[in-house]
């Protein structure tokens, strides 16, 4: 090493300190972006409760969601139940703060579940092309053509109920959606100018769709779920309403609005609070989404 | 050119053809793959030999699974979807009996939520990022917020029973289609009224409609003439591909109002395993879907010249 | 008005006597058909409103002689005759036909058509049950119109003898009916019955509070509870017992604990019946004690009750060599909200005991599958007796009853030998007695946990009116729509 | 020679998230009647604002702060919506944008959009309508009318397109035609075409054309006056010769210098250090003097006034 | 010296459309030499970048020989390319877009470095990157800055520090100005320029800026529709084109000189589509002195001059 190598070495050393000093971070400008959109922070505000929520559901309420008490059956708001309780004897504040955790385990299951393989199959069938892409499209086709809810139903009818299943009947056809944008995502960024040069300086296959097409996708993929989250708790609630989906006694908000309904004339709390549960969740991942949307997308023109 | 036209739309039915194949393996499959012998699944545990034995021999389950695929499909083409288990009638006769009822609540269904999403989705555009426009906005997220099933409910609590508008539930005439239309339609209306908008900012930030109005043109003609008519090509792909998710909204929302189409069918034979009218509802709506989605390209190149006329 | 809708939770499946399985058919067709007998509100035989002028029964049991009333007319105008009894016996027993009820007439050995108006039934050996089983599900059908249409179009369009005659099914929607102005009894005082459907019930509930449906029959519980709660004037409620047990069953094949009746005493003890009807259907059952309802002559009210005791259960564990309990499953099928409830409130009770019960909820072909293959070491049961003889709710104990793997194998060499008494003895008395024992030493074994007989809760409209005798559990106010008036 | 055209000290923002854009700041313009003015700078200077604020087509976070925009003596900055639409639109001026694969509406035909057009003047019979129609794109040298009418945009070449958004243009009779870099999206041998059917209008009419570049050489071939603009202010307008010849504002000195002639040389290429400045905060005093070789301390506080130093040569500039 | 270090020799490079077969390069040879600046020019869509992709194998040629160094590109296997990679410098006409976006402009320059061994840790890596940035006229504060948070000449002349980066033998510059203002066009060719000495590199430009090549270049091409109609010495073919095309184009070209007018126009229409090109030579429906043989034969590159080579009929 040579002194003068060493000489700007320190002196790079000192420059980069300094604008590190000036300027935000990118998750920071993101940031400011989003908080900007008053309904993505609203949004952001309310997944925030629901994520508090489920954290600490056990520390929020003195009663277990599963302990019944038949003496206590659909007891209307008060005092002790501020929720009032449900069939069993239950309190249903109780079952809903609770029935957070569910939401988000089933949400986060199947966002995953599905996310992992549609993001995977979107990015091998876009970068790769040829017969794969045209059998992932395909598949895609075929399974598009089928409503989720039905196809989910008959496949959750045949294996049988439970969270599991669930997760799985919505997966199936739910990673086509990611595939579908993933790939468009990629395709069009495979055809980018960066994407050119980096082949053009000897970088491998793996090592572009690491450092260069990953990345990239990875704003795509992040909204994909934020929108698709709430598709899937309301998907998953269906399920539960039509017989099909979460077992009790499981506090599973859609369950308890399917419970709750056939006590919707003298007992409307329970189907109704679950009802409320659920869109504020989906609302607050919906607002989120939005603004993530346009936070994420620099192409999108502010004024 | 002719040539190459022809050639897309060899290749766009080739396509089309490929789903349809696939589509009718999927709904084959549902009930093959799953664990356990079929006559079993559809009878139930109790039912004698024989009866085993007839299901069988009526639907060649002794067969190599591709052949059974065959008599199965070369079947649908004859027009014998098989028979109802629950019902011993051909699963075509009632699917016919439903299917009216279904395609009235998705055409209204669809009616509404086309109608003012596309409307939403303009008025937001226009008067972007005033109150209107966050409202258009807000509602969209809301109606897509609330369970289907839940929304029906509460809609029949209100207008059925403590209003009285309307009658709860069966199907006895318009008025007891308003609101299971409208819950599904609110709630797709979102899925339109959003890219509907976007679209239209969209075009209005295009160089032609700059174009039209330096020209002199009126600020409604150019709204209505212009805008509107270059938004709404790219819509008609969108509704295809948001059909599926309307027929599926129709699933429970037909069990809600007790709505007496394909949707409540199908829920009521999945859980009664009649599974030749199961296999037969998801061919029938899949099928559905790729059509639709075929139909929406041959529209979409008879629409937009760009496809339209090659030079 | 001259309509009353009637609510149906499903769509009924196949409008044919000899084939269909679920109630909504039964509902309907009870109005479109004239039974062979009926039953009084004890539960005795009655020609009254059947088509069965009398009937005799010869000494040894074996020969039924039916004595058909003349000029009964099927709604197609053709008249009833002993021929149509006699098809329709022989509709049931055709193995081509595949009724799921055929081995209930496996006992004949021969219907003799003594005159068109006269039909003897010989039995290959006695069987007390037999009217009970198998008296065509109340359904005589018209053996020419059957003849000329076939089967497939009869199911379409059935006809029968009864006060209302099919008009139309409304695909998914309704089952149409209208008075049969020529019925052989008192004509019907509504005339047109519809039934129509509502899959969702909570749809239903305020379908009558609307006034769009007049009768809802079979409520579940909080929903009757509820109904009476918010509407109580403005709709009629009335009640009846069912011929009908609901119990906990053991697999006591060797090996499980449950082999070891003291293990099956401990659960008894330590599961208590109020609770679970105070969670499930309060004021809607009364806590079991043996097996045939408190009803029924063959009631065992002295059979061992177990009450609760968790001492006296964890010292039978102990007995039995569980100190520390153990663990197990308990089944339920998952379709029945009611049934899962109860199973995870069992779960409770036994774990006070040390028991570790696990619920699988599973649905109901699964449940079927799994109960059927002996793979569930408990499982929660409803069993619904043909009436009026309560022979099913005890023949499973019998270790040869193809019921009794199903049903958890049981084997009691007197339970067997006091089963095939009663199969024999025509004497009623003497058999309620026997009846009464069987159940006292199955107890005794604890072979299963019985929990409660249901109470039955229907709503309909305030200005409908239903007969008061009809609110009984061998007449139901469905079977006699025609009884009903509007006031 | 009258003026069509006046603008002065004409100031205007767009309010954004991260701030407001200062994107024209006391702009003064003159474009005389039947000239061919040219405006020029680098991207984002304001230019295409300039031309957009003349026919009212701003996006509507923009703000007039002050100034007026008055044409033939009509300050258009009072006038509302629907009096641009009813009495400048068309009328008066027309604009013809930078994006030819995009300026015209893809789902009409030519003969549609140009008819549009022509019946926007008054109501005549649809037969002297389209014969209006062919003469203008006869005027524009489009080749093969008859089946041209019938096509529809993504059939045409951008040149062909350019085209007919000028006889479109033309067809209403504009005093005035704001062309805003008509030209960049086209090769130089079709750019060589269109230049010169405007060539032939400016030979054959009256009409007054705003020239809208960032090819200077492209000026040197049509324009009368040229005005130099840098970072939402004007800073040099004179005569095309004068500009070239006589450039007086360092700026358009440097600009001249750098472009590429036949007789270039990397040596004899000038470069501008530094880069534009962005216009939210943009530098105080003359926007060009962090760049400015010339700049002295009081180029930083003042902003500097226009002057006139020769025969219609005005510059902005301290230092002039 | 006049070894020919890089020849291209009939290379054709086709696209397969729905239309049909588009020959975006239909028979190109050339020939660069060590340290020439070769320039070539044509219009839009002729070819020019699906050329120098083909060259560089980002594009599988469809026929033709490339030869660099004695070997033959359009032959060589995958790892023999990633090897010709460090060879082989491009730069894209459009700075914001050859950038990765979600690279910081460190990572984008260590990249090159690392995957050809040039550096072998952190420490080098950063003092390569430094002294690249310098050689570009940056800071090194630059090197933590994504592409949004640089300027268009900052952009591009990342990009070109990105092709310089391994010590490349020839870089491609695929219209490397024609994106950026022209005051800040001089900055980079300029650059590029001090570059070309300091590392004795051989550029091949790509451009549509006939001022542009003749500033940079000393040899160059001439592209009509996927061929090569005029090549030969910048000087001689700027100041006496002999293909029609090229003094067309040439003519077109607006002067900036205030006291010449527009100039009488030779190219008349528009270029036909690449798919389904003119048969015989591709110039002939646009060609003032064509005949018909023009329109049966293919004319070929011909040899007028040591100094150039064009292919017409005219001449031949
Ligand atoms: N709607 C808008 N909102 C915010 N800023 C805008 C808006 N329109 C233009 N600007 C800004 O105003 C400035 C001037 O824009 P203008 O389009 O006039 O530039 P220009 O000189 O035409 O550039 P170009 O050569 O790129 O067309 C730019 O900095 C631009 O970013
Ligand atoms: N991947 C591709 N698939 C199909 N056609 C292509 C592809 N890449 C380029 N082409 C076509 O090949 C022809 C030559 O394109 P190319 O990009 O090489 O032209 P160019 O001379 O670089 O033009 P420009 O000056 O616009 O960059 C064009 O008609 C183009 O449409
Ligand atoms: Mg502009
Ligand atoms: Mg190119």
């Amino acid at each position: 090493m040579s002194d003068r190598d060493q000489a700007l070495l320190d002196e790079a050393v000192k420059d980069i300190a300094r604008l590190k000093k000036q300027r935000s971070s990118q998750l920071y400008l993101v940031w400011l972006r989003f908080k900007k959109n008053r309904l993505a922070l609203v949004g952001f505000i309310m997944v925030c409760i629901v994520l508090f929520v489920a954290a600490f559901a056990p520390l929020l309420t003195p009663y277990d969601p599963y302990e019944t008490d038949p003496f206590n059956r659909l007891k209307a708001p008060s005092r002790d139940h501020w929720l009032g309780t449900d069939e069993l004897g239950r309190d249903v504040l109780t079952r809903l703060l609770y029935g957070t955790r569910i939401a988000l385990l089933i949400g986060v299951l199947i966002v995953l579940f599905e996310g992992t393989i549609g993001i995977s199959l979107g990015i091998f069938s876009g970068f790769f092309g040829g017969v794969i892409d045209s059998i992932v499209m395909r598949l895609v086709d075929v399974l598009r053509s089928f409503p989720v809810i039905i196809l989910a139903m008959a496949i959750a009818g045949i294996m049988g109920q439970g969270i599991m299943n669930v997760i799985i009947a919505m997966g199936i056809v739910g990673w086509t959606t990611y595939a579908r944008m993933v790939r468009s995502k990629i395709l069009s960024i495979k055809e980018s100018d960066y994407v050119e040069a980096a082949r053009s300086i000897g970088e491998s296959k793996a090592s572009i769709i690491l450092r260069y097409i990953l990345p990239n996708t990875l704003p795509t993929a992040i909204v994909m779920v934020c929108i698709m989250m709430p598709t899937a708790l309301i998907a998953s609630s269906t399920l539960s309403f039509l017989g099909v989906g979460v077992q009790p006694p499981t506090a599973d908000w859609g369950s308890m609005i399917s419970a709750g309904r056939d006590y919707l004339l003298d007992a409307p709390w329970i189907s109704t609070s679950a009802g409320l549960a659920i869109m504020f969740t989906v609302l607050g991942f919906n607002f989120i989404g939005d603004g993530l949307r346009d936070a994420l997308d620099p192409t999108i023109k502010r004024a | 050119m002719a040539g190459r036209k022809r050639s897309f739309w060899i290749r766009r039915i080739v396509r089309t053809l490929v789903t349809a194949f696939g589509v009718s393996l999927v709904a084959f499959l549902i009930l093959h793959l799953t664990p356990g012998d079929p006559a079993k699944i559809m009878l139930g545990p109790y039912a004698s030999e024989a009866a085993y034995e007839a299901i069988r021999e009526r639907y060649h389950l002794n067969e190599p699974l591709p052949l059974q695929y065959l008599y199965w499909i070369s079947g649908v083409f004859r027009g014998d979807l098989g028979d109802s288990i629950r019902y011993n009638r051909p699963v075509l006769e009632l699917i016919k009996d439903r299917i009216g009822p279904t395609l009235a609540l998705m055409g209204s269904a669809l009616f509404i939520s086309i109608t003012l999403g596309i409307f939403l989705g303009i008025v937001a555009a226009i008067k972007r990022n005033t109150p209107i426009d966050y409202f258009a906005t807000f509602q969209a997220v809301f109606w897509l917020s609330i369970p289907p099933f839940w929304l029906g409910i509460l809609f029949l609590y209100i207008f059925g029973l403590q209003l009285r508008w309307v009658p709860i539930g069966g199907m006895v005439g318009f008025t007891s289609l308003i609101f299971p239309a409208l819950t599904i339609g609110l709630r797709d209306e979102a899925w339109f009224a959003r890219p509907m908008r976007a679209e239209m900012l969209e075009v209005l930030n295009q160089d032609y409609i700059k174009a039209v109005k330096a020209k002199g043109l009126k600020y409604s003609s150019v709204i209505v003439k212009h805008a509107l008519r270059n938004a709404l090509i790219p819509m008609i792909t969108m509704i295809a591909l948001r059909l599926p998710w309307v027929i599926g909204g129709s699933v429970v929302v037909e069990v809600v109002f007790s709505w007496g189409g394909l949707g409540s069918f199908l829920v009521s034979s999945v859980l009664a395993r009649d599974y030749p009218v199961v296999q037969a509802i998801l061919l029938l709506i899949a099928m559905l879907v790729v059509v639709a989605n075929l139909v929406a390209d041959l529209l979409y190149s008879v629409i937009d010249p760009r496809i339209r006329k090659e030079s | 008005k001259d309509t009353v809708v009637i609510n149906l939770q499903a769509e009924p499946s196949r409008l044919n006597p000899i084939i269909y399985q679920d109630t909504e058919t039964s509902m309907v067709l009870e109005s479109i058909y004239a039974p062979l007998l009926d039953l009084t509100e004890d539960g005795d035989f009655t020609t009254e409103g059947a088509v069965t002028e009398r009937f005799t029964i010869s000494d040894d049991g074996l020969v039924y002689t039916f004595y058909i009333k003349q000029g009964i007319k099927f709604h197609n105008g053709d008249p009833l005759t002993a021929r149509d009894v006699k098809f329709s016996y022989e509709s049931f027993m055709d193995p081509d036909l595949g009724s799921p009820h055929n081995r209930y007439y496996a006992g004949i050995e021969e219907i003799v058509l003594v005159d068109d108006y006269t039909l003897e039934i010989h039995l290959k050996e006695l069987d007390i049950a037999f009217l009970t089983l198998a008296r065509l599900r109340g359904a005589v059908m018209p053996k020419d119109y059957i003849e000329s249409v076939g089967w497939d179009e009869y199911e379409r369009h059935p006809i029968g003898a009864g006060p209302y005659k099919f008009v139309r099914r409304v695909p998914a929607q309704s089952i149409e009916l209208k008075r049969f102005e020529d019925y052989f009894g008192e004509n019907a005082k509504i005339e047109n019955v519809v039934f129509r459907y509502y899959p969702e019930m909570s749809t239903a509930i305020m379908a009558i509070r609307a006034g769009q449906v007049d009768f809802i029959g079979e409520l579940p519980t909080d929903e009757f509870n509820a109904l009476k709660r918010t509407a109580g004037d403005d709709l009629n409620f009335g009640t009846y017992e069912r011929f009908e047990d609901h119990r906990v069953v053991f697999n006591k094949r060797p090996g499980e604990p449950f082999a070891d009746v003291l293990v099956r005493q401990a659960v008894n003890y330590a599961i208590d019946r109020s609770e679970i009807i105070a969670l499930t259907r309060p004021g809607m059952a009364t806590p079991a004690v043996g097996r045939v309802p408190t009803f029924h002559p063959a009631h065992a009210a002295d059979a061992p009750a177990y009450e609760v005791d968790l001492d006296k259960a964890r010292e039978l564990l102990i007995e039995a060599g569980y100190p520390d309990g153990f663990k197990t499953q308990i089944f339920a099928p998952s379709n029945h909200r009611e049934r899962v409830l109860e199973v995870q409130q069992i779960q409770r009770q036994l774990a006070r005991i040390g028991i570790e019960a696990e619920v699988v909820a599973v649905e109901w072909g699964t449940y079927l599958d799994v109960t059927a293959d002996g793979e569930a070491p408990m499982f929660r049961e409803r069993w619904s007796a043909s009436a009026p003889e309560p022979i099913s709710f005890i023949e499973s104990w019998h270790s040869e009853s193809s019921w009794n793997p199903i049903f958890g194998t049981y084997y009691n060499e007197e339970v067997d030998r006091l089963v095939d008494l009663i199969r024999v003895t025509i004497d009623t008395e003497e058999r309620w007695e026997l009846y009464r024992e069987v159940q006292r030493i199955a107890m005794e074994d604890a072979v299963c946990v019985p929990l409660y007989y249901p109470l039955v809760g229907e709503a309909y409209n305030k200005d409908l009116y239903i007969p008061e005798d009809l609110w009984n559990p061998f007449k139901r106010p469905i079977s006699a729509v025609h009884r009903w008036e509007w006031r | 020679m009258a003026k069509i055209l006046e603008i002065r000290d004409l100031k205007l923002s767009f309010e954004t998230e991260e701030g407001t854009v200062e994107a024209l700041d006391g702009v003064y313009l003159d474009v005389e009647e039947g000239h061919f003015h040219g405006l020029i700078g680098e991207t984002g200077c304001g230019k295409s604002i300039t031309g957009l604020t003349v026919i009212g087509l701003l996006d509507n976070n923009a703000r007039i702060e002050r100034g007026e925009v008055l044409f033939r003596g009509k300050d258009l900055l009072k006038f509302t919506e629907r009096q641009f639409q009813r009495e400048i639109r068309g009328k008066e001026v027309a604009m013809v944008f930078q994006d030819p694969a995009s300026s015209l509406d893809p789902v009409f035909s030519i003969k549609d959009q140009m008819l549009e057009a022509v019946r926007l003047n008054k109501k005549e019979e649809k037969q002297s309508n389209e014969r209006i129609v062919k003469e203008l794109l006869n005027k524009v040298k489009l080749p093969d009318v008859e089946s041209l009418l019938e096509k529809y945009p993504h059939q045409l070449s951008g040149g062909m397109k350019q085209r007919v958004m000028i006889a479109m243009m033309l067809g209403r009779n504009p005093s005035m035609l704001i062309a805003d870099e008509p030209t960049t999206a086209l090769d130089v041998s079709i750019q060589a075409q269109f230049l010169r059917v405007l060539m032939d209008l400016k030979n054959t009419t009256n009409l007054t054309v705003l020239y809208i570049t960032h090819n200077l050489a492209v000026l040197t071939e049509i324009c009368d006056e040229v005005s130099v603009m840098y970072a939402g202010r004007i800073v040099e307008t004179a005569s095309i010769g004068d500009v070239f010849n006589n450039p007086s504002h360092p700026y358009t000195r440097k600009l001249v210098n750098s472009i590429l002639r036949a007789d270039s040389t990397l040596d004899s290429l000038e470069e501008i250090p530094g880069s534009v400045p962005r216009l939210i905060n943009p530098p105080p005093g003359c926007r060009f003097h962090p760049r400015c070789e010339e700049a002295v301390d009081e180029c930083s506080r003042v902003i500097p006034p226009v002057k006139e130093i020769g025969t219609n040569h005005l510059v902005a500039c301290l230092r002039r | 010296m006049s070894k020919e270090w890089l020849q291209v020799k009939d290379l054709r490079k086709h696209f397969e459309t729905p239309k049909g077969d588009l020959r975006a390069v239909a028979g190109v040879s050339l020939k660069v030499e060590k340290g020439d600046s070769f320039g070539l020019v044509g219009e839009s869509g002729c070819g020019k970048s699906t050329l120098i992709r083909t060259v560089l194998r980002l594009l599988e040629p469809t026929s033709g020989e490339i030869l660099f160094d004695g070997k033959d590109i359009a032959k060589l296997g995958k790892t023999h390319i990633r090897r010709l990679r460090k060879k082989m410098g491009l730069v894209f006409q459009s700075p914001h877009s050859s950038l990765n976006p979600r690279m910081t402009v460190y990572d984008t320059l260590a990249r090159p470095l690392l995957i050809h061994g040039i550096t072998k840790n952190k420490r080098d890596t950063t003092i390569e990157i430094v002294k690249l940035l310098k050689l570009m006229g940056l800071q090194a504060e630059h090197m933590i800055r994504y592409p949004h948070e640089l300027s268009g000449g900052q952009k591009q002349r990342i990009a070109i520090a990105r092709a310089l980066a391994v010590n490349p033998e020839i870089v491609f510059l695929d219209e490397p100005t024609s994106a950026l203002d022209v005051s800040v066009q001089t900055k980079i060719l300029k650059l590029l320029d001090f570059a070309k000495q300091e590392k004795q590199l051989t550029y091949f430009y790509i451009s549509h800026d006939i001022n542009l090549i003749r500033v940079v270049s000393n040899k160059m091409g001439v592209m009509y529709l996927g061929k090569i109609v005029e090549i030969g010495d910048t000087g001689t073919v700027m100041a006496n084109p002999l293909h029609p095309y090229s003094v067309g184009l040439f003519e077109a070209v607006p002067d900036p000189d205030p006291d010449k007018k527009l100039p009488e126009l030779i190219l008349k229409g528009e270029v036909p589509s690449p798919v389904n090109a003119p048969s015989g030579c591709v110039f002939h429906p646009r060609c003032p002195f064509a005949w018909e043989k023009c329109e049966r034969e293919e004319p070929k590159l011909l040899k007028q001059s040591d100094q150039r080579e064009v292919a017409c009929h005219k001449y031949s």
